[in-house]
């Protein structure tokens, strides 16, 4: 029985940990040859391993269950691409809401159900509130003392505004709106 | 117990081996030891399978088959598969049906034209099939030769790291615009919620002072205003203050005539008062 | 935006080959790039990349659905000291249907049956349907209906092919005849 060369080892313990399907330990790494190479040199080559593949988009980590080639964490924007989930989308009652303290703000509550017509859940409002665009900026004093919803500097950030004056005006798109719904406004379902 | 094991698929070279010897060819005719046969049985895949097996150990020519010989020794086999094995025999008696009638036809004269005789040779389409077959049993054994993934080697895919990042949903400037329109349609208040730019301005620094406010519960009305921003931005903010009085968001109070003007958010006004 | 230079995108592409669990088209590499560099140039990187493997344990092939690393075939014998269970080893029923699916897709089981000349069990084909190799791809309209087989991706990429005529060719009726004949074309005094 001929033991391997080095290089053959190193070349091995790539390849199986390339394919790997878990984490593999030394004791397993060990089992790939017929003549066990003993954990020294298996640890020894795993190191050198590793540093030859420093600056690569792979790396060699040492986990609890063993050894394993991971991507590096710098590539993920790369690989996320390939993902072909969806991204998440807001509810129409988070975004109808956004849209009236947006525009209407300072709101609170009771003004945002009249508008809407329906009541504003409270994780409406939670949502947008740990999202960091609105925030309650007063209370009203009537009542109740109901809060006052406005947006925050991170809505204008998160949106590349400069100024809530740079939301878009309504008149024109309504407009174009008006143009293109033409047909459907016949429709008496507009309400939803 | 008899060890003959049988490989078909390569019947040239060693058969099989019986008692631990090697058996490297059968003798030429189709005859075979009674004491192989029920161990070479199992080996075959159908009739085609043995009636292949039989021609290639007797040296027959495929396309000049003695139907009389092969017909008796593949009876011969079909009645020691009857006795061990009843499921496969359906096939395997079809096939002897099939033989039999072959060799009796092959009794009929023969006509007199001989470019007809090829064509009518009862033979064809047994020939066809055989040959068809054995194309088959070669492609077979040609695709389990090939390379295939877990026996000869493994797919790479290596462990995917990732930082945990929530994904959030994303807003766009289009969205806000067409809710919006759509509430304002819904609520039949489209004139009146029209939104132009400089009342947006207006209630942005509507924000912007309850915000200050928010911070001290006094302040005084100057510091509301920040001249560097220049004029509009004066009128402004002047607007939104008078817009947040009219609101009842904010309260002015000034103790008399040229005294300091302060400003204090309603709520926190509620309890000095 | 700034484009990713070569290098970078030659280590994206690497590193994405390396992690994918199922062979990438040139079109998906394409989308690992905000700036997308074109298929000539990932085609260019992709074989660069291949001659970047020889002489180590994995190569980059092509198979039906796109890149992919594989183990070499060399390697297996390593690779398979680490494995709990053997791969399946297939039995000449099976491959033979295998084999006439392959050929002469798409085919009922009467005329696998046909060919073979003995009745298909339904375990053959249930091994071939549960392994991904072969499925029903429509109904011959006869009586009875009977399912049309034929060979899936999952089958040429599990051989490494990009597609069916991959396939060795079929032997020649007429090479079949000389081979069974060869006895016979010799003297008859070789043989014993």
């Amino acid at each position: 029985m001929q033991p391997e060369s080095t290089k053959t080892i190193k070349l091995v313990l790539e390849t199986a940990l390339l394919a790997a399907q878990a984490p593999l330990p030394v004791s397993e790494l060990r089992r790939l040859f017929e003549a066990d190479p003993g954990s020294e040199v298996v640890r020894q080559l795993l190191v050198e391993l590793g540093e030859d593949w420093q600056g690569r988009g792979i790396e060699l980590v040492q986990t609890a269950g063993g050894w394993r080639f991971q991507t590096r964490v710098e590539y993920q924007a790369y690989l996320d691409r390939l993902k072909q989930e969806r991204p998440p989308k807001y509810s129409r009652a988070v975004l109808e809401t956004l849209a009236i303290i947006a525009y209407r703000q300072p709101v609170t509550r009771g003004d945002i159900e009249d508008i809407r017509g329906v009541v504003v859940s409270t994780n409406v409002l939670k949502t947008l509130e740990s999202r960091g665009w609105v925030d309650v900026v007063g209370y009203r004093d009537t009542p109740g003392r109901p809060g006052l919803y406005a947006t925050t500097r991170k809505f204008l950030e998160d949106l590349g505004l400069r100024s809530l004056t740079e939301l878009p005006p309504l008149t024109e798109i309504e407009r174009i709106m008006d143009l293109v719904d033409l047909p459907k406004t016949e429709e008496p379902s507009v309400q939803g | 117990m008899s060890t003959l094991v049988v490989d078909p698929a390569q019947p040239e070279t060693v058969l099989g081996r019986m008692y631990g010897q090697p058996i490297f060819d059968l003798p030429k005719d189709l005859y075979i030891p009674p004491e192989a046969l029920e161990v070479i049985l199992d080996a075959f895949e159908g009739p085609l399978d043995l009636l292949l097996y039989l021609i290639r150990k007797a040296n027959i020519n495929v396309l000049d088959i003695p139907m009389a010989p092969l017909t008796a020794q593949y009876l011969e086999y079909v009645e020691a598969m009857r006795q061990h094995n009843l499921e496969l025999a359906a096939d395997y008696l079809l096939m002897a049906a099939t033989l039999l009638e072959i060799k009796s036809r092959m009794l009929l004269p023969r006509p007199s034209r001989p470019e007809e005789a090829e064509e009518l040779d009862p033979r064809a389409e047994l020939v066809r099939r055989l040959l068809e077959y054995e194309q088959i049993k070669r492609a077979a054994a040609g695709i389990d030769e090939m390379p295939r993934v877990e026996r000869d080697f493994e797919w790479v895919g290596v462990f995917v790291a990732e930082k945990v990042v929530e994904r959030l949903p994303g807003v766009s400037l289009h969205d806000l615009q067409l809710v919006w329109l759509k509430i304002a349609r819904r609520s039949s208040l489209k004139r009146h919620h029209t939104i132009q730019r400089e009342e947006l301005s207006v209630r942005e620094h509507m924000t912007l002072i309850l915000r200050k406010l928010h911070e001290d519960a006094f302040v005084a009305f100057e510091s509301l205003f920040d001249p560097s921003l220049g004029v509009p931005s004066l009128v402004v903010s002047f607007l939104a203050t008078l817009e947040l009085v009219k609101e009842r968001l904010v309260v002015i109070t000034q103790n008399e005539a040229f005294a300091p003007i302060y400003v204090k958010r309603a709520e926190s006004a509620a309890g000095i008062d």
